[in-house]
């Protein structure tokens, strides 16, 4: 289980700040929550949905892990 | 310093002046609200006078007396009662813990806790009314119309309002007294009650009016989740307004009555605070 | 890690009650807002949709313009309050008398039902019948807040701050409270005057409470329905219509079950990203104020 | 270990005290007085309710309506009799309009079984009817002759039954309430003699209850300048225009008839509302119909831009507008009742004003000049006592205390009580209102059937409310509303 490191103390990673795994991961999850609203609004037309969700998948990754 | 005797004089009157405008302001419109009450329906439109001379007792006397509201009077009390109860004494618990245990996403839980508060109501009230007559149900038992059912729901928006407002307060009280009291050899339930509690007792207080006034002044929940047997005194109201001419005046009545025990609850509570502050000590 | 699970026991039932009542309906709301869902259409029942409600939502001007319109109701009243309840705290902890009087007046209007001020202050504004309008009218002000959009917002703005600034007083008069005095003494002594008393101190050590407070107030302010919906019922026009009484539509009267839970979704998220970030900007403020 | 029982237990403790408090009140049923006056007394009440009740004694029925006065009256003189006739218990629950209808279709939506009998008002029994929301009654009563009342007279009721039957003619609902929206005026003001010279004098005709519109806002601006003038509060018109669904009730359902813009301009062969696609919604006779509305709050008390029905009515009562239109259901108490009206006396009822050819058009059925609303009580298909609440509803549909029923709150749903003699002593005070019901309340007409209705109309409703405050043009504000009727309707599986 993750809850293991959750509370373990850490560097701050990338986004500067003091964080566990669930805060990154939950970060993780507004953003990609966000992507994909702004995609749908303003990008859709040209470039599928699933791109985005591409993106924001990694981004999660990306950000559980340095962030 | 004669000067500033004087200052202070001149500050003293200008506090006071901020005081009674801000009471002014502030009793205006429940005053307008029991004029509207001791009005009749045909004097509603030609009278508009800042004061008045006369009653008209059948705005109370019908609702309270011939209709059901005596019942839903009652039904409030309880319900807001039960929910005080049981969420002070579940916030302070939880906020003791979230305050002194290093629990493992202690943080996030204590997020958590405060976006069940969040949720716009509005599509919120399908999957309760749904939850409480046909999943949590026992043949013909359910949670919908009942007291309990009311009870609990409204832990919904009490219980995260009073965990957080309740963490900052215990946050306040010294760890070394807990500490002091656990080398005496008091257990978790004697630290809390016998230090915690005492030392929190005012903002505990506060805590315990605001809950008891958001549940008994709570609408959407209650109306959705109750028919006649626990229909509360605000979900009450609501018929007063009604296709031939709202009843403004039986509804002003019923609101003034309604207004009372929270009222009367305030003046009580109000009086442990100003006893347990301790600021009354600082001077100028 | 015996403590632990103590804590546990002690967050156990608040955790249980709040999984129920609070986490279930949200996994059904998000259920049903991934759904087609309206009750008089003539395929009723959920049908599966995916995420054309959001799509639909992004570009839904009515919901966008509710919210903006939510945003600047919070905003304005937020703020008032906010500062209102920290100086009425701040008079209320010095000793005066009718202290006891003052303070109980000024927690009157929490005393009172989010549905009865609405009607309270309807009563007050309608025309023809409130005094406001009349007496206003007889100084020369055209007041009708069925007629004008600017005046209904400010009577909202108005009547919001009326009922729960008392709430936000009380909450710091909490916070107050359990504060030690030893600070203030000392900073009596060192002849501190009141200005930075009450900045350097006072606020300060009030920030927890301050941060609820403020948390309330926006949750609150956001979601609000009830008061307004009595009083102006969204209107005139759509100047009022805040973005929980326009949910509120179309999951009530549109029974529109699919894409309101859709709309609910989208502004709790908007809610929590919000208070989220407020958090962690004042916890990271305090975190390298403190280093 | 032991640390984690000590606390168990007093928090189990309080959640008991708390079930406990919550559980062992006893909610006595709502305690109504039974009246003081006559209700029909037991001795015609024949013993055949008890007999036909016997299996379903000690059940208790639940039931929802709007809180109106013939809701009220049942819930406070109806209801009484009929436990003790039977043995079962009635629980009624009345609210407020809106919120009966969110709790009573959400009971039926989700197949809950909560209530046992619900109001249905004539506007959304079509839809209703769409999703098989309700019992139907014919079909039940066949099934269970011995529960059907021999004297129940389907034949007396008023042709607004129809409105509840399905198309092969089975009856859904029983009507229980049923009024006529009209034209009221001010006799008092309309029979002045000097009121009459000086208006004969400005406007060269003589003053009467309008028929044509041009005629009502002359009217409407000769007493708004009279009321001016005397320093009296007087305006020329009621207008329903708060920002409340009562306000796309008036202009679609009473103004837009008498424009002769029927169905609310919806096309109901392709389920368009364009002109483009056979509907009325944007057509020119639609925008004047509301330009015309939307002006006449310039000449309509100021707290007409926050009325709804309810003020609309205490207006008029107020004696703060010379006409006006309003539900026939206020027309009893604001004509007699002195606590609450302070116009007793001075009321006239008459034909609302009418477009050039409307009143052909309602003649020969092809349109209408008003609004016939009402509603009746039926069955949700999800009721647990379908049984006794049918019992129940023929109850309070008896023939016998319809007279008392309908002088006290104004409505009329069989044909025997027009001539009842408490109807007929009425009729007089009220300005002929129960007269002019008779005769011609069949140019009126209930909403249109359509098997949606609330989702349309909110669709509809903010470019009404905005055309109302004057954020859009009333012409601009149709066209909007027309082309989101139609995107609305395919979404809702109609007009693809």
């Amino acid at each position: 289980m993750e809850a293991k490191k959750t509370n373990k103390k850490r560097e701050p990673g990338f986004l500067r700040m003091e964080t566990n795994l669930f805060d990154r991961i939950f970060i993780g999850v507004v953003i990609f929550v966000a992507i994909h609203l702004l995609w749908m609004r303003f990008l859709e037309s040209s470039i599928s949905l699933t791109v985005a969700s591409i993106i924001s998948l990694v981004l999660i990754f990306v950000i559980a892990k340095w962030g | 310093m004669k000067q500033s005797a004087r200052r202070k004089g001149l500050k003293q009157v200008f506090l006071y002046i901020v005081w009674i405008a801000l009471t002014l302001i502030t009793l205006f419109p429940i005053y307008w609200m029991f004029l509207i009450s001791a009005r009749s329906r045909v004097e509603l439109f030609s009278n508009r006078n800042l004061y008045q001379t006369t009653i008209f007792w059948e705005n109370f006397v019908r609702p309270l007396f011939q209709g059901v509201y005596g019942q839903y009077v009652v039904n409030s009390l309880i319900v807001a009662t039960g929910n005080t109860l049981l969420v002070v004494v579940l916030a302070v618990l939880a906020a003791y813990a979230l305050s002194r245990y290093r629990v493992k996403g202690g943080q996030n839980i204590f997020f958590w806790t405060i976006t069940n508060r969040m949720a716009p109501p509005a599509a919120f009230m399908l999957p309760l009314f749904l939850l409480y007559s046909r999943v949590l149900r026992i043949g013909d038992l359910q949670l919908y119309d009942t007291h309990i059912g009311l009870i609990l729901v409204y832990c919904v928006f009490n219980l995260p309002f009073a965990i957080w407002l309740l963490k900052g307060i215990i946050d306040g009280i010294p760890t070394s007294l807990d500490d002091a009291a656990r080398v005496d050899g008091a257990s978790t339930v004697g630290i809390i009650r016998r230090i915690i509690v005492p030392l929190a007792a005012p903002g505990i207080a506060i805590t315990a009016l605001l809950a008891w006034i958001f549940a008994w002044n709570e609408f959407l929940f209650a109306t959705t989740l109750t028919s006649v047997k626990a229909r509360t005194i605000t979900t009450g109201l609501v018929e007063f307004v009604t296709v031939v001419g709202t009843n403004w005046g039986e509804m002003a009545a019923m609101a003034i009555i309604s207004l009372l025990p929270a009222l009367l609850f305030l003046v009580l509570v109000q009086r442990y605070i100003i006893a347990g502050l301790t600021f009354g000590a600082v001077r100028e | 890690m015996k403590s632990s699970k103590t804590a546990w026991g002690l967050l156990a039932p608040t955790l249980i009650i709040l999984g129920l009542v609070g986490l279930l309906p949200f996994i059904y709301v998000l259920y049903v807002g991934f759904h087609d869902w309206m009750i008089f259409a003539k395929v009723s029942g959920l049908v599966w949709a995916g995420v054309d409600n959001y799509r639909e939502l992004v570009f839904d001007e009515d919901f966008l313009a509710a919210l903006g319109r939510g945003l600047r109701f919070t905003i304005w009243t937020v703020s008032i309050q906010m500062v209102l309840g920290l100086l009425l705290a701040h008079l209320l902890m010095k000793k005066f008398k009718g202290r006891g009087f003052f303070r109980a007046i000024h927690a009157l209007p929490l005393t009172v039902a989010p549905l009865v001020v609405g009607a309270t202050w309807r009563l007050l504004t309608i025309p023809g019948l409130g005094p406001l309008p009349f007496y206003l009218n007889k100084i020369g002000i055209d007041y009708n807040i069925g007629w004008s959009a600017q005046q209904a917002f400010f009577t909202t703005v108005l009547m919001h701050i009326w009922h729960w600034t008392p709430f936000v007083t009380l909450t710091f008069l909490a916070g107050l409270s359990a504060l030690p005095k030893e600070p203030f003494e000392g900073a009596m002594v060192d002849g501190a005057n009141q200005w930075q008393i009450f900045r350097y101190i006072f606020l300060p050590m009030l920030k927890p409470v301050i941060l609820i407070a403020l948390f309330l107030r926006i949750m609150d302010a956001l979601r609000i329905v009830d008061e307004v919906w009595m009083l102006t019922g969204g209107g005139p026009g759509t100047a009022t219509r805040y973005v929980g009484i326009h949910i509120w539509r179309v999951v009530f009267p549109m029974t529109n079950y699919g894409y309101g839970s859709a709309m609910s979704v989208l502004l709790l998220y908007f809610i929590i990203v919000v208070c989220w970030l407020l958090l962690t900007v004042i916890t990271q403020a305090k975190r390298e104020a403190g280093t | 270990m032991k640390t984690y029982w000590k606390l168990v237990i007093p928090i189990t403790l309080i959640v008991l005290v708390a079930t406990v408090l919550g559980a062992c009140v006893p909610a006595p049923p709502p305690a109504v007085e039974p009246p003081v006056e006559e209700v029909a007394p037991p001795a015609e009440v024949p013993t055949w309710w008890a007999e036909a009740a016997a299996p379903y004694k000690g059940v208790t029925i639940r039931g929802i309506s709007e809180s109106t006065p013939p809701s009220k009256y049942v819930l406070e003189v109806l209801v009484a009799p009929f436990e003790k006739e039977t043995g079962i218990n009635v629980e009624f629950e009345v609210t407020s309009w809106d919120e009966m209808y969110t709790k009573a279709i959400r009971d039926m939506e989700a197949a809950t079984g909560i209530y046992d009998f619900v109001y249905i008002e004539q506007d959304i029994i079509y839809a209703y009817l769409a999703q098989n929301f309700l019992v139907d009654l014919t079909a039940f009563s066949e099934a269970n002759p011995n529960l059907l009342y021999p004297e129940l007279e389907m034949d007396d009721f008023t042709a607004f039954i129809d409105n509840f039957k399905d198309a092969e003619g089975h009856v859904y609902g029983l009507p229980f309430e049923a009024f006529l929206k009209v034209y009221l005026y001010r006799t008092d003001l309309f029979e002045d003699p000097e009121i009459k010279a000086a208006f004969k004098e400005q406007y060269g005709w003589d003053l009467r209850p309008a028929t044509t519109f041009e005629e009502y806002r002359q009217i409407a601006d000769f007493f708004t300048l009279w009321g001016k003038e005397q320093g009296v509060e007087l305006w020329g018109s009621t207008v329903q225009a708060g920002s409340h669904p009562a306000a796309f009730y008036e202009m679609f359902e009473t103004i837009f008839p008498s424009f002769g813009v029927y169905n609310w301009g919806i096309n109901m062969e392709n389920w368009k509302a364009t002109t483009a696609n056979g509907g009325a919604l944007d057509s020119d006779r639609a925008k004047e119909a509301l330009r015309y509305w939307v002006e006449m709050l310039e000449v309509a008390p100021p707290e007409a831009r926050a009325s709804t029905w309810d003020e609309v009515a205490a207006s008029f009562a107020g004696g703060r507008a010379a006409q006006g239109w309003v539900y026939g259901e206020n027309a009893a108490w604001i004509a007699t009742d002195e606590t609450r009206s302070a116009v007793v006396g001075k009321v006239g009822v008459a034909l609302p004003p009418l477009y050039e050819g409307v009143l052909d058009d309602a003649k020969a059925r092809r349109g209408y000049i008003g609004y016939y609303d009402g509603g009746a009580m039926g069955i949700p298909h999800s009721s647990k006592n379908q049984e006794a609440a049918w019992l129940f509803i023929q109850w309070i549909s008896r023939k016998e205390i319809q007279g008392d029923f309908a002088a006290k709150t104004a409505r009329i749903v069989r044909t025997s009580t027009f001539d009842d003699p408490l109807v007929k002593e009425m009729d007089p005070k009220v300005g002929g209102y129960y007269t002019l019901f008779k005769e011609h309340g069949d140019l009126f007409k209930g909403a249109p059937p359509f098997p949606f209705h609330a989702p349309i109309r909110e669709v509809i409703l903010p470019y009404i409310l905005k055309a109302i405050a004057g954020e859009m043009t009333p012409e601009a504000a149709l066209d909007e509303a027309a082309k989101a009727v139609d995107a609305e309707l395919v979404k809702l599986g109609y007009g693809q």
